[in-house]
């Protein structure tokens, strides 16, 4: 590590482990909470939308696209109402930021909400939370019920004409409640059976088949600092096309696992997982690292990548030098998306670390797209086969034709982050998956951690 | 392109020509042939081995358990060249111990053995693996309605045939175990 | 339905060859219209777009446009470069746009297919030997067309409830179902009672009914239809025919006057089963359960089926001299049916004239659902009034025949087949005259009849029908008639023959039409039975405007009122 | 002669009716147990077994014996006499009724009636009297048996006609062509053996049957001294009897049945008999003729006691060779194939006529060599 490491910059993370700051609101008023709102009530809706899109900032969700330009997207014409809905179904297996700022500053996510709203010119917007976050349901109808008190949401906003309630919905405990459009079909009352797009595009047809703006709750956040010190300041931070910082959440198996908020692209995995997280248990070598949650694909401890960025500049990385923003995993063949980094170390069994993960997709699929619905399943079968001692050599190859087969082919997002997972690992640990084969004892050793 | 080669004929000798060496050497023959043993089987009394190919009477046959397997998917009667097998399907109902999983079985079945053509298509065409051409080789009757098979006859002469063709326990065994959510 | 009714042609590229398809039709639809199937499952062409099946997986592409000066890119050969979308699109969800290239035979495409019906397959229970649907089954033929041909999956099968009962007509078997949805979205569009859905989810999900619901609208079996495998079956013919046995004909219901096109399939002599026949004018791919069971008057314990005279049975021919010398040299009434073909109708008009008998005709009525069970259950009610039977509409009841009988107009009878006491005639009135019965089916007027001619039902003969759209159909014969019968309007014809001297009536369809399409002034000019097979012909219904037709507005019938208001 | 008999004309005839019938019944036995000896025979020569299952009632279950006849299937013929009795009797639409009907007696009446002249053996009386038995011991027997077995082909050749079929019809043509190129060569093949037996001077008649057989009593066998004789007459006697070789008015390969393609039961059953009586009773001549009759082995003097044992002795002598003859007609029947129509046509007229004729002119002029030194030496 000849670069020495930056320091956090948290910004939106704030005062999440501050002693003397609570989730109320007068821990918010205190540090100058709702401030922003009222500078935003200040300006027209188009200019908070300008500043927003000045600033560039990506969607913090798991795509990364640009969360101005999602706003111009929306159909103003039709005379529908408009809807803003915050996606706080944080499911993703190895990302837990939403819920810190849910539970640590909700005040925080109101404020960008309702920033949001006036932007757009919704009147109702929705807290779309999962389901397993009973308490964060209950932090959130309290705080929102103590900022309609305090007239920072509901009617007549700071004494303005405007309108906009605020309501939170528990979502129905399912993962495919995370994809926009699922998340509105359950919104609406139904299965969350993602749409076809198109024609369901939710700026145009969401939900209630009006236009619908959908954000994550850390993308919301952001509007509220990014109104705060204006859209230019704000694009300052991190790189160009990068801006803001991010929250990573690591997990796995490094001394410190937790949230860590940099400014995009200041530091590299290598920084992170060695410095900042205290590096591995003793004795132990780096095996793998899933970048962006598990539906990530996983990059090898010993891989090189290289290539050429979009800006042209040619680069040649280890696993330790991508740095952490938007694209540079993306440039290493996998994603940053929603920030969850899982570390696993040489005691991981990479064909039970994959059963897992197929077992939670197969779980978790829909069933309404032919493809992942039984792909996701086979493909869990198989590897559960694997690890109870019925592996075949061409089960590797197969795996990977399923997979293939899932890719690209299904009306969500859901397909790829299924098929993803089993690509990469099959092919970047090929040799596990033959060595199961060829060598692993018949049966799995009972006391091995158990599948899920 | 063939090639033709036209050979001379050798000419033949006198004796050769009185043809009576070889009608002597023709008698010899047949009367050596007399002392020769026998290959005559003595038929109702001595049965030949039948090859394992063999197409006889076609039958139907139970599984292991004693179940029909036939399930009267009617291929063998769309099949059956000169339209000798004749099927109306029934339904298995619900409650029945032994046959649970099972859900459609032939409630008639019948073979009309006078147009049978012993082809072996229907064994052939069955995927249940119900019917075959067994080792049967002689039916007689003196009407013609007995020689009409009916599904009795065709399991009675059938029988059970020991392969390893478990499907309802295979289906049973799956319900039983469930679904591993 | 997503796609907008829009009739305007646009060019397109299909495979590499520019063709014509109207504006806005999806791929799947684009693409048969020029012969290239593309398989689907989940797609109906009646139904909304759900696109889960991912079964119409085709390539689609756009020919490139430079972004700043919108000159199109060209390629180095000079045609126009085209940039196809990376993933292959659905063609259900895929509307034509102008220009729009799109590629259903493709190695990327072929592969797709490939994969989805492996996948399909994986979980599909090997069932073909007993499922009903094999034959005609898209899952089958498409794993024919695009399976692999052997399976990779060695895991053990998914297990669901088999032979559910979801309604009284319909059993659904989970294992077979590929959750296309399309029951699911028929039940909430088209049947308007949304009763099923799926419950669990991934590979475990199950078509149910909602709890405490079933599936038993008249409208049920419909879903048994448009289930591409076999999940959901027919309670009445499932195990009861292998379908490649059967025999096809096209016929029409005879229901109601909505008149849904329909096939009658039968083996051997014996309906099996009735199924609808596509028809965008009248029925869509739709006809009521009721309408389904009507095959089983064939083989009613009550048909009629021997001639006979005061009780006692007859050949046909003497029963027909019988019929003669009973009504001869009398005032003969004629009850006329709605129930009749529109040629039967036209030989009961020629009798009338020919013997100056006078005409009674009833309809039935009932409840109109407004869909496809409309109010007049009888089929051909706007037959008679082409046919010139009636100038007005029949009302449910004959008291003036009642009336006629009594006071002695009326010396003798022949009614086609309706039920007088049912239609308010005295008992006593009609023991007065002789009676002559044509008919299917035994009855109380049959009952008290001298002289019973046998008629056959609308399976066993040919002709055509008017339905309440005034839409001209035929039907064919489906089954042979039983041995010894003939066709209604021989007898009709045979009775005409003896009646009158001079002439000869015609006795087969084409000599009918030859006369029905003859008469200047009638809306029947210039058609002709081979006209009509070929499909529906619209009729002029303006001369029948101002009667009050009972009606309500359906699935593709607006009553006359409506259009006029 | 027959001193010890009561005399009378009557009884002379009833005698001879007497012994007709023996000899009708002693032919047709032979007939019959000729077909099994063909059934058995080529079953043997085949690899079979033959008919081994008729039995009597009871037969069976005498001991070792029973089971012998079963086994040799010694009651077959009269099985397969029943089955032509109680056949079903089916006679044609189109045939010529008469004719039809008349067709087997004709072909078995001729070789029944051959058999009146055909002498058996020597009755040795107890005054030292030999006389040949026989029904009828002719002085031109011969020319009686060629007179009359030629009869036989009127039967075919009728049956052929009145069958209104083109199968029979062409048999019958083939079965008449057949037996007159064959005639030729065999009257002419026995006219040496004439000569030689009846030598110059000698007041015995040298068409007399059984003056050629006892010819060769003691000395050479005819076949011996005239083997180009004997051969023709072997094949003429073939061709003559229909016997493959020589079956073309059957020659079921191309013409169905050929001349009794029509016929069934029990009239079939006539044809069938006759074609194995006219075996039986050529058979038989040849013996007489070539092979020595009842006497014993060439040049060898009778060994059996000249007495009523003598005669049974010679007499079945006489049998055996007629078995073993009947034998070999079987023998080559299972052997040789079938000549095609135009090659037994060409065999008769340009091989054994030439030949025959020949052979007679050999002969003749041997004959009266030795005649002439016989003359000078008297």
């Amino acid at each position: 590590m000849s670069v020495s490491t930056p320091k956090e910059r948290r910004i939106i993370l704030k005062h999440a482990d501050d002693p003397n700051y609570s989730n109320r609101i007068g821990c918010y008023l205190r540090e100058g909470g709702y401030e922003n709102l009222k500078k935003a009530f200040s300006m027209q809706p188009g200019e908070v939308g300008e500043e927003v899109l000045k600033s560039g900032v990506r969607g913090r969700g798991g795509a990364g696209f640009p969360a101005g330009m999602k706003w111009k997207f929306l159909d103003r014409k039709s005379g529908k109402p408009i809807y803003l809905i915050c996606n706080a179904d944080e499911s993703e297996p190895g990302t837990f930021k939403d819920r810190q700022i849910m539970y640590k500053d909700p005040h925080q996510l109101i404020e960008g909400m309702m920033i949001t709203a006036f932007a757009i010119g919704a009147k109702q917007a929705f807290i779309y939370i999962r389901a397993e976050f009973h308490e964060g349901a209950r932090i959130l109808e309290r705080a929102i019920s103590e900022a309609k008190k305090a007239g920072f949401c509901g009617n007549n906003i700071l004494d303005s004409e405007y309108s906009c309630d605020l309501v939170v919905h528990r979502g129905a405990g399912a993962y495919i409640c995370g994809e926009e459009t699922g998340l509105i079909e359950s919104l609406e009352g139904k299965r969350p059976n993602p749409r076809i797009k198109p024609p369901y595009f939710p700026a145009v047809l969401g939900l209630y088949q009006c236009p619908t703006i959908v954000n994550n709750v850390e993308t919301l956040c952001n509007v509220r600092h990014i109104i705060g010190m204006g859209g230019e300041e704000f694009s300052k931070i991190g790189k160009p096309n990068n801006t803001g910082t991010r929250i990573w959440c690591v997990s796995g198996q490094v001394m410190k696992p937790g949230y860590y908020e940099f400014e995009c692209g200041s530091l590299t995995l290598g920084q992170l997982i060695f410095d900042v997280c205290g590096g591995l248990r003793p004795g132990r070598s780096l095996k793998a690292v899933i970048p962006g949650g598990s539906s990530a694909k996983v990059l090898r401890a010993d891989e090189r990548f290289s290539g050429t960025l979009k800006d042209g500049t040619e680069f040649d990385w280890g696993l330790e030098d991508i740095p952490l923003d938007f694209d540079g995993p993306m440039a290493a063949g996998s994603m940053s998306g929603s920030g969850g980094i899982i570390v696993m170390d040489d005691t991981v069994d990479i064909v039970e670390a994959m059963a897992n993960v197929n077992a939670f997709y197969a779980h978790e699929s829909c069933g309404q797209c032919t493809p992942c619905r039984e792909g996701s399943l086979w493909m869990r079968k198989i590897s559960q086969r694997m690890c109870s001692g019925g592996a075949r050599e061409e089960d590797a190859d197969l795996l990977l034709s399923v997979a293939k087969q899932i890719e690209g082919r299904t009306i969500c997002a859901f397909g790829e982050a299924a098929a993803w997972p089993t690509q990469s690992f099959v092919t970047k640990f090929k040799e596990d998956f033959i060595r199961k084969a060829t060598d692993s004892p018949k049966e799995r050793d009972p006391k091995s951690l158990q599948l899920i | 392109m063939a090639k033709t080669v036209v050979l001379e004929r050798k000419p033949l000798s006198f004796s050769e020509r009185t043809y009576l060496p070889q009608i002597a050497t023709g008698l010899k023959t047949t009367f050596s042939n007399m002392f020769k043993p026998k290959v005559t089987l003595q038929y109702p009394e001595e049965k030949p081995v039948i090859p394992n190919n063999y197409r006889g009477v076609p039958t139907l046959v139970k599984d292991p358990n004693g179940r029909e397997k036939c399930v009267s998917c009617q291929l063998c009667e769309f099949v059956c060249p000169p339209k000798a097998i004749r099927i109306t399907p029934g339904s298995v109902p619900e409650d029945q111990d032994d046959r649970e999983h099972v859900e459609k079985a032939p409630q008639e079945f019948e073979i009309n053995m006078l147009r049978c053509i012993y082809c072996g298509y229907c064994q052939e065409v069955c995927p249940e693996e119900a019917i075959f051409l067994q080792d049967e080789y002689s039916s007689s009757g003196f009407t013609r309605e007995e020689m009409i098979n009916n599904k009795e006859k065709l399991y009675e002469l059938g029988g059970t045939i020991p392969d390893r063709h478990y499907k309802w326990d295979k289906k049973k065994e799956a319900e039983t175990d469930g679904n591993t959510h | 339905m997503i796609a907008p009714d829009n009739k305007e042609m646009v060019n397109i590229t299909l495979n590499g060859i520019e063709v014509e398809v109207p504006n806005g039709i999806n791929a799947v639809e684009a693409a048969a219209l020029h012969g290239k199937e593309v398989p689907h499952y989940c797609y109906h062409p009646k139904l909304s777009v759900a696109g889960n099946c991912r079964m119409c997986l085709v390539e689609m592409g756009t020919p490139m446009r430079d972004r700043a000066s919108g000159e199109p890119i060209l390629d180095e050969d000079g045609t126009p470069k085209i940039g196809w979308v990376p993933k292959p699109v659905i063609g259900c969800a895929t509307n034509i746009t102008p220009g729009m290239h799109l590629r259903t035979e493709s190695d990327l495409v072929n592969e797709c297919r490939e994969g989805i019906m492996e996948f399909l397959l994986v979980n599909h229970p090997l069932d073909c030997p007993i499922c009903d649907q094999a034959g005609e089954c898209r899952l089958q033929e498409f794993a024919t067309d695009y399976g692999r041909g052997y399976s990779r999956y060695v895991e053990r099968k998914n297990v669901k409830p088999k032979r559910t009962r979801l309604g009284p007509r319909v059993t659904l078997d989970d294992e077979r179902c590929i959750l296309c949805s399309r029951c699911i979205r028929f039940s909430q569009e088209v049947a308007k009672d949304d009763v099923l859905g799926f419950v669990d989810r991934g590979s475990f999900s199950t078509l149910t009914c909602f709890p405490g619901k079933e599936l038993a609208n008249n409208y049920s079996l419909n879903t048994v239809d448009i289930c591409p495998v076999g999940a959901l079956t027919s309670t009445d013919f499932r195990f009861k025919m292998r379908v490649w046995f059967l025999k096809e004909s096209k016929s029409v219901c005879t229901e109601s006057s909505a008149g849904c096109n329909t096939l009658v399939s039968s083996r051997e002599g014996t309906i099996q089963r009735i199924t609808p026949r596509r028809n965008d004018q009248v029925n869509d791919t739709w006809m009521t359960d009721s309408g389904r069971e009507l095959y089983k008057l064939v083989k009613a314990k009550s048909r009629i089926r021997r001639p006979s005279f005061q009780g006692s049975d007859l050949p046909l021919d003497d029963a027909i001299s019988q019929a003669f010398e009973a009504l001869k040299n009398k005032k003969i009434g004629v009850v006329a049916s709605c129930h009749s073909s529109l040629e039967e109708q036209f030989l009961i008009k020629r009798l009338v004239e020919e013997t100056g008998a006078k005409v009674f005709i009833r309809g039935h009525f009932g409840e109109d659902d407004g869909i496809l069970l409309s109010a007049d259950r009888t089929p051909n009610l706007r037959g008679a009034l082409v046919a010139g039977l009636t100038n007005h509409y029949p009302s449910d009841h004959l008291n003036d025949l009642n009336e006629s009988l009594a006071d002695g107009h009326v010396e003798a009878l022949l009614v086609i087949g309706e039920d007088l006491k049912d239609s308010g005639v005295n008992e006593d009135n009609l023991r007065k005259v002789p009676l002559v019965f044509l008919g299917t089916h035994q009855n109380s007027t049959s009952d008290c009849a001298e002289v019973v001619l046998p008629g056959l039902t609308v399976f066993e003969k040919s002709g055509s029908l008017i339905n309440r759209s005034f839409f001209l159909q035929s039907f064919d014969q489906a089954i042979p008639c039983p041995a010894g019968l003939m066709t209604d309007f021989k007898i009709l014809a045979r009775l005409i023959d003896l009646f009158s001297e001079d002439s000869i009536a015609p006795s087969e369809l084409d000599q009918i039409w030859e006369a029905l399409s003859s008469s200047e002034n009638s809306v029947l000019k210039g058609i002709t039975f081979l006209k009509i097979k070929k499909g529906a012909i619209q009729l002029d219904e303006s001369k029948w405007e101002h009667l009050s037709f009972v009606e309500k507005e359906a699935l593709h019938y607006l009553p006359t009122g409506v259009i006029a208001s | 002669m027959m001193e010890w008999m009561p005399q009378g004309l009557w009884f002379e005839v009833c005698l001879k009716v007497f012994f007709a019938f023996m000899m009708v019944g002693a032919v047709m036995t032979m007939a019959g147990y000729s077909v099994l000896a063909e059934r058995k025979v080529s079953a043997w020569m085949q690899g079979r077994v033959g008919p081994n299952r008729t039995v009597l009632p009871f037969v069976e279950y005498i001991p070792i014996f029973g089971p012998l006849l079963k086994k040799l299937g010694m009651f077959q013929p009269l099985a397969d006499g029943l089955k032509f009795l109680f056949k079903e009797e089916i006679v044609p639409g189109h045939v010529n009724k008469f004719y039809y009907y008349l067709a087997p007696l004709i072909a078995l009446v001729p070789a029944l009636t051959t058999m009146t002249v055909l002498p058996f053996g020597q009755m040795y009386w107890n005054d030292g009297t030999v006389s040949t038995l026989a029904l009828a011991d002719l002085e031109v027997g011969i020319l009686f048996v060629f007179a009359v077995s030629s009869l036989g082909v009127y039967g075919i050749a009728l049956a052929g006609w009145s069958s209104n079929s083109k199968y029979s019809f062409l048999g019958g043509i083939r079965s008449s062509a057949q037996m007159i190129s064959y005639e030729l060569a065999m009257g002419l093949s026995l006219l040496p053996v004439f000569l030689w037996v009846c030598a110059p001077g000698s007041s015995e008649s040298g068409l007399s049957l059984s003056a050629i057989a006892n010819s060769q009593s003691g000395g050479a066998w005819l076949f011996l001294v005239q083997p180009l004789s004997a051969l023709i007459f072997l094949i003429a006697l073939f061709a003559e009897t229909n016997r493959l070789p020589f079956d073309m008015p059957e020659s079921e390969t191309d013409l169905v049945g050929g001349f009794h393609t029509e016929y069934g039961s029990f009239k079939f059953g006539i044809f069938f008999v006759a074609e194995y009586a006219h075996i039986v009773i050529g058979s038989a001549i040849f013996t007489v003729i070539f092979l020595g009759g009842w006497h014993f082995l060439p040049f060898i003097e009778d060994p059996w006691p000249a007495n009523w044992i003598g005669s049974l002795l010679g007499v079945g002598w006489f049998l055996a060779k007629t078995i073993f003859l009947i034998f070999f007609f079987i023998w080559v029947r299972w052997t040789l194939p079938r000549f095609r129509y135009d090659q037994v046509m060409h065999l008769g007229w340009s091989k054994l006529l030439p030949l025959a004729l020949v052979n007679l002119i050999v002969y003749l002029l041997i004959v009266t060599v030795i005649d002439q030194n016989a003359a000078a030496n008297l």
